[in-house]
């Protein structure tokens, strides 16, 4: 098995959701492409941009076959220089593009850092002119692939002014947050991940089903205990509140799908309901996504707490390769299990 | 490509006016009227004026910190520039940026640069891809200095620009300094524009402070862009003939360097010219002067007029809508 | 008045120790160029580089002299090619060579960001050599530079696992924690304030005195409320709580000086004993420094809290360079009296 | 510089060694056993162990993903090679990183790489400027890609190695891809070398398929960089003769363009120079491929049999001590 492959055993099917409308079964790779394709055929501004996305299809193939459909000039191949291809993108941006540029994964978005965060970011604060323009971000590890192919590094974004942060967790938000990003006049990042790719499939309605950015949503309700986490850790949360529920407890998990900005007032209704948060996360902890979480709850909803927050988040060091390290860096259902069980018991 | 009478008298007005604003900045700033930070860019007059009046209304450029006669040339009021430099609600950013930075306003197609040198380069290369990729017969400019050349995104730029082959013309304003650093601690070769060989793009090395020279270059370079040519690298020597900011005393420049720059002045070869052309004489220079400066009084009154931005207002405007 | 001279109308000076040794009384900016001096003539191995920090002296003359008594093969003037620069650093400390780094302002740190967080932060972990490299970032604002001169862009080095992280407020802490830096074997950056560099002066011990990474220091000891906080806030934080006492409110401060790794146990027992904290930080709010301070209590001292856990940052938006807006943007005592009255009054 | 049988006995059994090793992974790696990526260097064979065995024993590279070779000429053990890919407690990273990542050795004068290309240039380049500050007379040299040229940091460091005359030696091995990315997407230039006249520094281009042209260019460089002449680029001209990783079937690639090279394959080239020279028959060829097959039986058995890193460990080791 190779990364492009995904290391699953098992892919798992989303239920249809209970109302109606046209609905695909497309994982969540294909659900991406689909978003990209939709936003193509709708509007002619819409250019991918990066390296082998086009002939190739991409190091995950999510881009295959839309140079076929979209002509090279839509589909651009570039030089492998990730700072001038979001310095490029910003100009494109402002003449009316709207780029969509691919990291060939997201820990190569530090190589374009600098465009990011100090151009794009400020720009529209500064001199009034937007940016319009959205990076697709691979990112997240449990796939065996080491420091440099398993990053979560959307804190350095989230706490730079300027930008919004999406992270789909279904295949339905991958391509209904992916419109919204496209669409949005401001720089999006946008975080994939890679482990969904071939392993989550799920209904996704077709047609112009843009997700709003900055709502985040209740996959479960519960009231003793609320999970609020993101990406690829939505499903071990839902796993572990699975476990807990035929163990008698109530627990909610609340999916971020956009970090910045978060959704506050979810959030708090939250952690206002359940008096008891265990915040879950891929990232490394500190100064992670979920330190910000916890600080808006210890400010907004401090009366209503019954525990102290917790968070169990990726330690702080690299993403080792080895599983057995691996495994302990990535929090999953069972460390969650034991992690929600301490909050319960409290 | 010949240098009209008119085209000089055009030139000379904007070289005396971008002069002349920029005293006008270091007189400001010695009042303390102006806080923080002031460029000078006296030197440079000839090579951002001829460079931008090379361009049609309808293309694009990216000016930095010294070149002021951009963006002058491109439109930018004085009265815009001088609230800007006085953190004014009515300057460019509307108070939110510094000095000469994030002057943007692509309705007149100008990109505001930020300070990370040299980065409005990439983002003209994007610019110029947007017009190729649309098929208009456009070309966008940017300016970058001898410093912003060792950055890595100059590299990439001139390879993207040249491997995309994009409508974009690359001026490298080679004024000798890098805030306190010369030309030697800096690169290992002479001249800047010999790089343009390693990405396949043409490059050429100007005389900075001759207005004609480096409009004839630009000018022919942003035809072949326009005619689908691709990119080109041009070089301009000048020398930058203040201190890198106001602060600095730049007693690190040897004075006969100095010396030997002042000989060249830009503006004062462009008068030369136009005196021999009969175009100019010392009762129009003066009448020229005065009117420039009446036109900066009127300015800097209206800057000076123009109210802060309300302090609650600091959030607003981080996202577009 | 420009930056390299600071913009203040005063200069505050700080009491001597009341324990004795020998003492000079220094502006920020001549202890950290002391504690250069002072590393450069203790270890041969200690070697400057930056843009202009030789002949020039530094954009804020912080190096000036340097070169005279070390030479230009110890005080290295380097072409402007931050990520060049860091690369080489990397290099040079495999070599038995400690490298001290200057970012003109640590906003252009950002363009030798992949060096710092790829290369540097994970060495020692992936394959074992140390990267003992000092980074010198002056950073934060109050000095009407703009956006791109007044960063204090920190949190993305906090969250990076590898890195250390110092933020001296103090002229003895600035030296202290430099000869500290300089002798880690780990990649550490060292936020120094400009706005502090002429307008604070103090005591600062002479000889091998070193403070030590990790420790953060109480600076005032209250009953009723916690001040956290670090850098130019430390200042401001003093102000408010000496006014605070004037009211008859008992009210510490403590400053975190080191922000990576975060001194918890100092952090916690600030908390738990005062049962109320505001946290107060110039950088950018969301994700910053200050929520990681907030989470730690919120999961450590949950138990003690009388009052939700409040934050005082700069709010999620570039620096402004105009007077009006930067004075809203950066915290200043007025601000955090207002915060602080709130919390006292719960 | 002569090419002594000796020299070329060593490399023969270094380039060996190298495809045997490649294979071996190759093999794991379809049986399973290695899990996540594989690089294979095929074609590499002839660029990487000659411009390694230039080097002295104090000297210092920094090899990338292709240059198994150098790893191995440099004293890497293939058990410790093997361990790493198994991601074993016993691999040069302790199971810290990933395949050819990370597999860096300082006592054996190597730069264990990371992803993001091509940083080891820029630490080589340090490594380098250490040894000059020191007055060592010690040599650093480093590789990297076609791809990686176009990276910024490319431009920052020979730059940066050009203005201080740094003994370091760049080795760009241009195998006509960058992942799925061909040259003429790449760049608009046919030689990559060209580009350090751009630094005032020696480019040059070689046959990196030749094991003799490889030695004796990047001899002649690293002499002259020892003895204080400053750096070298070399441009080694080759094949990347399987895909990027080991899941790309590389159908991007005409099938003439890999026959072409094919034909030249690095390790045929040197054992029909050994023939000529009357220092390889069929059986001592046997010989040596039967002893190397024993060495990589041991190296993978010690590798398996190798624990795996606690997963209790993983917060060891982030901070040197
Ligand atoms: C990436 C980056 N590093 C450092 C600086 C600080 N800095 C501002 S201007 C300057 C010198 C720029 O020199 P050059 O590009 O030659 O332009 P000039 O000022 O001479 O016109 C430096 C080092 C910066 N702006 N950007
Ligand atoms: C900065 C950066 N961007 C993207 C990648 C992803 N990537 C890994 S190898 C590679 C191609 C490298 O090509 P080249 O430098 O020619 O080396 P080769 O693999 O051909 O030996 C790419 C794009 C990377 N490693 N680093
Ligand atoms: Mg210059
Ligand atoms: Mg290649």
């Amino acid at each position: 098995m190779t990364w492009d492959q995904g290391l699953h055993g098992a892919v798992v099917s989303l239920d249809a959701p209970a109302a109606g409308g046209v609905t695909r079964e497309l994982t969540y790779l294909e659900a991406i492409r689909d978003g990209m394709r939709f936003m193509m055929r709708q509007d002619p501004a819409v250019v991918l941009m990066g390296e082998d996305i086009g002939v190739y299809g991409g190091a995950f193939k999510v881009t295959q076959g839309l140079i076929d459909e979209f002509g090279a000039d839509r589909v651009i191949d570039t030089p492998m220089a990730e700072l001038a291809m979001i310095y490029a993108a910003i100009g494109l941006s402002f003449q009316g593009i709207r780029p969509v540029v691919e990291m060939q994964f997201a820990d190569f978005i530090s190589t374009g850092f600098d465009a990011i965060v100090q151009f794009a970011a400020t720009n529209h604060y500064r001199w009034g002119q937007p940016v319009p323009m959205t990076i697709r971000a691979p990112g997240a590890g449990g796939l065996r692939a080491g420091p440099f192919h398993s990053q979560s590094n959307e804190a350095w974004f989230v706490h730079t002014p300027g930008l919004k942060v999406v992270a789909p967790s279904t295949p339905a938000d991958a391509r209904g947050l992916l419109i919204s990003a496209i669409r949005d006049p401001n720089p999006v990042i946008y975080y994939e991940t890679k482990y969904l790719y071939r392993s989550l499939k799920g209904p996704v309605p077709d047609g112009d089903q843009a997700v709003p950015i900055g709502q985040a949503a209740l996959r479960r309700t519960g009231e003793e205990l609320a999970l609020i986490t993101y990406g690829a850790m939505v499903q071990e949360c839902l796993n572990a509140a699975a476990t807990l529920e035929r163990e008698g407890h109530s627990v909610e998990v609340l999916d971020l799908r956009t970090l910045k900005p978060l959704d506050e007032a979810a959030i708090l209704a939250s952690a206002r309901k359940t008096g008891k948060v265990l915040i879950v996360h891929e990232a490394n902890r500190t100064c992670g996504v979920g330190s910000e979480v916890a600080a808006l709850i210890a400010a907004g909803a401090f009366e209503y707490l019954d525990g102290p927050i917790s968070r169990l988040a990726g330690p702080d060091t690299p993403v080792p390769y080895s599983p057995p390290l691996e495994d302990v860096h990535r929090p999953a259902a069972q460390a969650i299990l034991r992690a929600a069980r301490d909050l319960l018991a409290y | 490509m010949e240098l009209t009478d008119n085209l000089l008298r055009e030139a000379h007005y904007w070289m005396r006016l971008t002069r002349a604003l920029d005293d006008r900045g270091t007189f400001l700033h010695k009042q303390s009227r102006i806080i923080g930070g002031f460029f000078s860019q006296i030197g440079h007059e000839a090579i951002s004026v001829a460079a931008a009046m090379t361009l049609e209304r309808d293309d694009v450029c990216a000016p930095m910190h010294r070149d002021l006669g951009a963006y002058l040339v491109r439109g930018m009021h004085p009265r815009r520039i001088l609230a800007q430099f006085l953190g004014r609600a009515t300057g460019v950013s509307g108070g939110r940026d510094a000095n000469m930075h994030g002057m943007g306003d692509m309705s007149l197609g100008i990109i505001g640069f930020i300070s990370h040198l040299p980065a409005s380069i990439g983002v003209t290369a994007g610019v110029a891809q947007a017009f190729k990729l649309k098929g208009e017969p456009r070309v966008a400019l940017a300016f970058f200095g001898d410093g912003g050349a060792s950055q890595g995104l100059a590299h990439e730029t001139l390879n993207w620009a040249a491997v995309f082959q994009l409508p974009v013309v690359f001026i490298c304003e080679n004024n000798q300094y890098a805030y306190s650093t010369p030309l030697t601690r800096q690169m290992r070769i002479e001249h800047i524009a010999d790089r343009a060989a390693g990405y396949g793009m043409p490059g050429l090395v100007v005389d900075g402070n001759d207005f004609g020279a480096v409009y004839q270059a630009t000018y022919e370079a942003v035809a072949r862009a326009r005619a689908g040519g691709g990119p080109t690298l041009i070089e301009g020597k000048t020398m930058r003939m203040r201190g890198h900011a106001i602060h600095d005393n730049m007693a690190y420049v040897p004075p006969e360097l100095l010396a030997t720059w002042s000989a060249r002045d830009p503006l004062v070869r462009l008068e030369l010219l136009l005196r021999e052309r009969g175009l100019l004489t010392n009762t129009s220079l003066e009448e020229l002067r005065t009117r420039i400066e009446h036109e900066l009084d009127e300015a800097q009154a209206f800057a000076e007029a123009s109210p802060y931005p309300e302090g609650s207002s600091v959030t607003e405007r981080v996202y577009a809508q």
